[in-house]
């Protein structure tokens, strides 16, 4: 097992999926001679040539575009979205097409299409670049959402995504980039939909995914250490088809629940976690599942904001705290 | 400077039918007729509430379709906006399972999922039947890079209002087809109005062609698209141009709807006047077509009436198969979501009900 | 009191604030020698003329993003989206710029503008013109989002909207155009962010919103005929700010709640409500909070189908007896 | 086609200052100069770890922004990308309270919450900063929009990169800017790469300029943006023509960054060499100016020593005064999402923290 960043296993996917499917190609704004705005696709332009590896004006609604008609021809695209804050101007295809062809042309052309770029905030982007995307996309049937928390994950569901027949939106941390970690070798793939037991622990479980799953295993080694709290944490990986088994296997286990994401809290996938627990898991509840989210703000730019925008592990330790029904340090 | 932009196309006398067999130029004709008749029937369908949503009729842009149409290969591509059962029909979808998708039925094209805006048929490489005005434009230019992406010599033709020349979407693929050498045809059906808008009301060109003199690459051409003849002689060169030389065009096809923009829209009022759409009636496309054809000696009125009666009877029995045609089944409510395995169950949210 | 439809409800409103201000405007696709696509702004035109009632090509995008600027300098812009499908294509102007700009620039430049049209099903329009936005827009700080059911609360919150110093989403429905109802004479106006109680009840809480609202009286009037079951529909009309205290004082009272709209379920608005509700009033809840929602579907296009996916009254007294522990007519 | 594109503008000797006075003169010098004294300071912090996020600077663009800037009234409006510090600087922002914003400072033009690519002045009817790649051309439409409603005679500038001329947003603002005659000068600044991106790599047009010509009523020009009297020269007929026709002009400004895209980004490698920006250097828009000047006989060696050396401390001090800001109020963090009463608490949900 080679221990790579989650950069270069995305990079790895990425090759080793093109070298396998020659339907396979990179699409995007600075994929090719700059080998990517973040390097992920570094040196693939030199390797499969420039109909693989494809640099385009900035025109997100038309590349995304190009994208989805290609894949309705039998191409597998891989889309870059420079950071998903530029998807907004893609919405349309991703929504009204990549989403619902499938279903408009009764089960005729399938989209097998993988949207992928950093999501969420990196360090004093501001508010136009911080912004977490998911729960957007999430919402729309027709579309599968990933965002994986490690370098294993990110290669195993970016292979699992460019196999997969259906749309697939990719979310990708810029603050992951350079995480380490350990990778299987060879054709590892993580299936689509299978949440992870990132820790594993019988008093709190801790929903979550991408880069909180760090925060909330920061947070969960302070609870043992100062509370005495072993806390159990899901990484879901997926997001949409959302592994909701994995979830209640470990609720009906713990009683109590925190959901951990980046994204503001309305709406947010963390609703729908906690929807869903309390629809099939509600005698199991000894407390109100807590929400731990960005806060519902535009992100600011200063450091000192954004910090308090950003959960962070303290915020995390809180909210478990608060479910046990422990002294905490934050005022109801 | 885009690439030799040609003015209005008119075709010389001496080769008045681009040396198509007499043949060739009936089943123009047919085709011509089909589509009408067929829109004629949808229309009553409507009224009787046997077609639901929105229903966008093509009478009076006939030879558009059929006159570009005509000009592709089977294996080509191609791809349309939601006024596009004619072209649906030309390009040789079964009239019975057209009016079964209108009517929202199992045996329709799109399987009744899809319905009278989203027609689609993989087998003929019909790429739909899109609602959004304009997003159809970049994935034309994505199956145009496909077919370069794998050595191919197929062309894709891509057909919109004139409405579309003013997204952003019309934009970004022109400049992406141009410089990336795609074999695209871009064909805008100018029929003057976007729903009840004139487009000169909203649009800083005076001639629509106008709009491809910024794509170096870009080849354009402006064109009477009350002439099947003349449609049918610019797409050629279009598609030579794109099989050949792997460059994209933008044809302007000067047409007219005589109807409203949708049945339940009225064909004319506060947007344009009853005479205007009279006197545009004049021009018909299938009228001045059959006329030419009596003219050189090609058709007789017998035959003509053949083939009008055919297309009347084609309409009909597409209506009646649409009547036959069940239902589809609640069961496969899941089937078209998602094509590969969605674990956890698709349903499980909704499964209580 | 006057009767009037929903569609005559908007028209007046946009009329009398057009009066009031003349810094209101109208921009959009068909707003104005059409009289808009649904007939909302029937007249304006002539009584306004063109630089107060503007036509605009096709370009939502490019129309949003002046309405945009137009806020920016002083302008009250109301900017018709035709339907909200079309809205995807303005994704970026009004998340990233309507929603930021106050932000951004440190509470220099609000941007009161609103964003209006039809959102949700009508009748078979299939995928792409079928589709419910409010979930996406209320998950964005920044933005306010409104769905009135009736003519008053179309009338008194498009009133409140055009005065609101934020960008607000103002949801319509082309379903609710031909409703008719009372709308108060005179300067009628419905705050944002207050909830209203449709129908009172003691034993079951609805909460929803929109085309909704009549669904779930409809259903309520069943289930006090048949079931005996009084049931208390809250009616959001806003919903970023949600008036979750009105919310609570019914769940309070009825201890069991059912939440209805007709988006896909997935983080949508509901999943937010069932959040807030099991966090605030967890020890009220005698079970389980259901949610029936738009079948988790790109939307089909034929008429059984199309029927099955929208929620329909007996789907919501199923919902409701299940909440109650009645026997149903559905098996879990 | 579009009105009136005029072929690259060359100053006349005649005329070489556009009539303008010698103190006018020196202060289009020291406004340059501040600028780039400014952003090698702000270059420093940012090593130093004082500035976060993204930081995009102007070294070697400041001809474009004083050109331009230079040719405003002050109830003019105007609009710009991220890369718009020396725009702020020479609208007239305090050097201080920009340098705070890049700092994050609670004396930031933006109060700390916008940063370096958000700076906004309302006082001075500066619009912003702006991050989305042009998005910011329809706002400066709908400013246009505004002037012409209110019967106004202002104007507004909009100035962004020559790699959004691809973009959607491009076009459907164009359109709308010349079909209703807005008062709008649309400025290219064209440095020939978009990050990393060569433009003519991505555009299937050989000028920049010619995008224009798809748009009756909208004016173009092509520009030398290394030579400040071109600008401004080339500005002020826009702003005539914007002024007293009411129409937009588009004018591709040709000019050139020294330093990479964003401080973090290297200056020269993979997508041009080192010998290539060598050579531009060459063409330093502040030493051609200062040489002119001085040949001119308009300013003396020892008073260009003294704007910049009050350049070299305005810098300084701007960044002493940034550094002494404190951090924006943690009690602020609701105060700018919403203008108007959030019902029901914006902080509800986050509250228990
Ligand atoms: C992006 C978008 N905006 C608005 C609409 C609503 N709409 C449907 S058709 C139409 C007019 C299109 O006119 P044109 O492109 O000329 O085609 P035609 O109907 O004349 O064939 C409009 C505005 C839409 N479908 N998509
Ligand atoms: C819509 C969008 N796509 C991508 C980006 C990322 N990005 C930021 S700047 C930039 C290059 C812009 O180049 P140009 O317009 O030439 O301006 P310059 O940086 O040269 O001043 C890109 C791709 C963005 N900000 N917005
Ligand atoms: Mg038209
Ligand atoms: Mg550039």
């Amino acid at each position: 097992m080679a221990v790579i960043t989650y950069r270069e296993a995305l990079n790895q996917a990425l090759r080793e999926e093109m070298d396998r499917d020659d339907r396979v190609f990179l699409i995007g704004e600075e994929v090719g001679v700059y080998d990517g705005a973040y390097k992920v696709s570094k040196g693939l332009l030199e390797d499969f040539g420039e109909w693989r590896v494809r640099d385009t004006p900035i025109a997100e609604h038309g590349f995304s575009g190009m994208g989805v008609g290609a894949a309705m021809v039998g191409l597998r695209p891989v889309v870059e979205i420079m950071t998903w804050n530029f998807a907004h101007l893609a919405f349309d295809q991703i929504v009204n097409h990549a989403a619902k062809l499938y279903e408009m042309s009764g089960g005729q052309f399938n989209i097998p299409i993988v949207f992928r770029g950093p999501g969420g905030a990196a360090l004093q982007l501001a508010a136009q670049h911080s912004q977490a995307p998911e729960q957007w996309y999430a919402n729309v049937p027709g579309l599968k959402v990933c965002s994986p928390a490690t370098p294993a994950d990110a290669k195993g569901l970016l292979k699992s995504a460019i196999r997969d027949n259906d749309p697939v939106i990719f979310v990708e941390g810029e603050r992951l980039y350079n995480m380490k970690g350990e990778v299987p070798d060879g054709d590892h793939v993580t299936p689509i939909g299978v949440a992870d037991v990132a820790r594993a622990g019988d008093d709190v479980t801790i929903v979550t995914y991408s880069k909180m799953v760090h925060t909330s295993i920061s947070a969960a080694e302070t609870l043992a250490v100062e509370d005495g709290i072993e806390v159990e944490v899901i990484d879901l990986r997926t997001i949409r088809p959302l592994d909701v088994d994995t979830v209640l296997d470990s609720v009906r286990k713990t009683n109590r629940v925190v959901v951990v994401e980046e994204a503001t809290p309305f709406a947010a996938v963390g609703a729908q976690v906690v929807d869903d627990i309390q629809r099939e898991a509600f005698d199991y509840l000894d407390a109100p599942i807590a929400r731990v989210s960005g806060l519902d703000v535009p992100m600011p730019y200063a450091r000192n904001l954004e910090k308090l925008v950003f959960p962070q592990p303290e915020f995390v330790v809180d909210a478990v705290r608060h479910v046990c029904y422990r002294n905490h340090s934050v005022v109801e | 400077m885009a690439t030799s932009e040609r003015e209005v196309t008119e075709v010389g006398d001496e080769n008045q039918f681009l040396g198509l067999s007499d043949a060739e130029l009936k089943e123009l004709l047919r085709e011509m007729e089909v589509a009408r008749r067929f829109e004629e029937k949808a229309a009553e369908s409507y009224q009787m509430g046997k077609i639901g949503g929105f229903c966008h009729l093509y009478i009076g842009q006939e030879a558009v379709a059929v006159g570009a149409i005509s000009a592709l290969r089977d294996d080509d591509y191609m791809i349309a906006s939601y006024r596009s059962h004619a072209h649906a029909l030309i390009r040789g979808m079964d009239p019975g399972r057209v009016m079964a998708e209108l009517y929202g039925r199992a045996d329709g094209v799109s399987g009744g999922h899809g319905g009278s805006m989203h027609l689609f048929a993989k087998d003929l490489n019909f790429l739909g039947g899109h609602g959004i005005v304009g997003s159809h434009l970049p994935i034309a230019a994505g199956v145009g890079y496909a077919i370069r992406y794998r050595d191919g010599d197929q062309v894709c033709l891509c057909t919109f209002g004139e409405a579309a020349v003013n997204i952003g979407a019309f934009h970004e693929s022109f400049n992406m087809a141009a410089r990336w050498k795609l074999p695209v045809v871009y064909l805008c059906e100018n029929n003057m109005y976007g729903m009840g808008t004139a487009i000169d009301r909203v649009t800083a060109a005076e001639r629509i062609v106008q709009r491809a003199c910024t794509y170096d690459g870009m080849h354009s051409e402006q064109v009477d698209g009350m002439d099947v003849m003349a449609v049918r002689d610019a797409m050629e060169r279009a598609v030579a141009i794109a099989r050949d030389k792997k460059e994209p065009t933008f044809l302007e096809v000067n047409t007219y709807r005589y109807v409203g923009h949708s049945i339940a829209d009225p064909s004319h009022g506060v947007y344009r006047t009853r005479e205007e759409v009279e006197a545009e009636r004049e021009n018909d496309p299938i009228i001045s077509f059959r006329r030419r054809l009596i003219d050189a000696g090609v058709l007789s009125a017998e035959e003509y009436d053949e083939i009008d009666q055919a297309a009347i009877d084609t309409a009909e029995a597409a209506a009646e198969f649409a009547d036959n045609s069940p239902l589809p089944d609640a069961s496969e409510m899941y089937d078209f979501v998602y094509a590969d395995e969605y674990r956890n169950g698709i349903d499980r949210r909704d499964a209580w009900r």
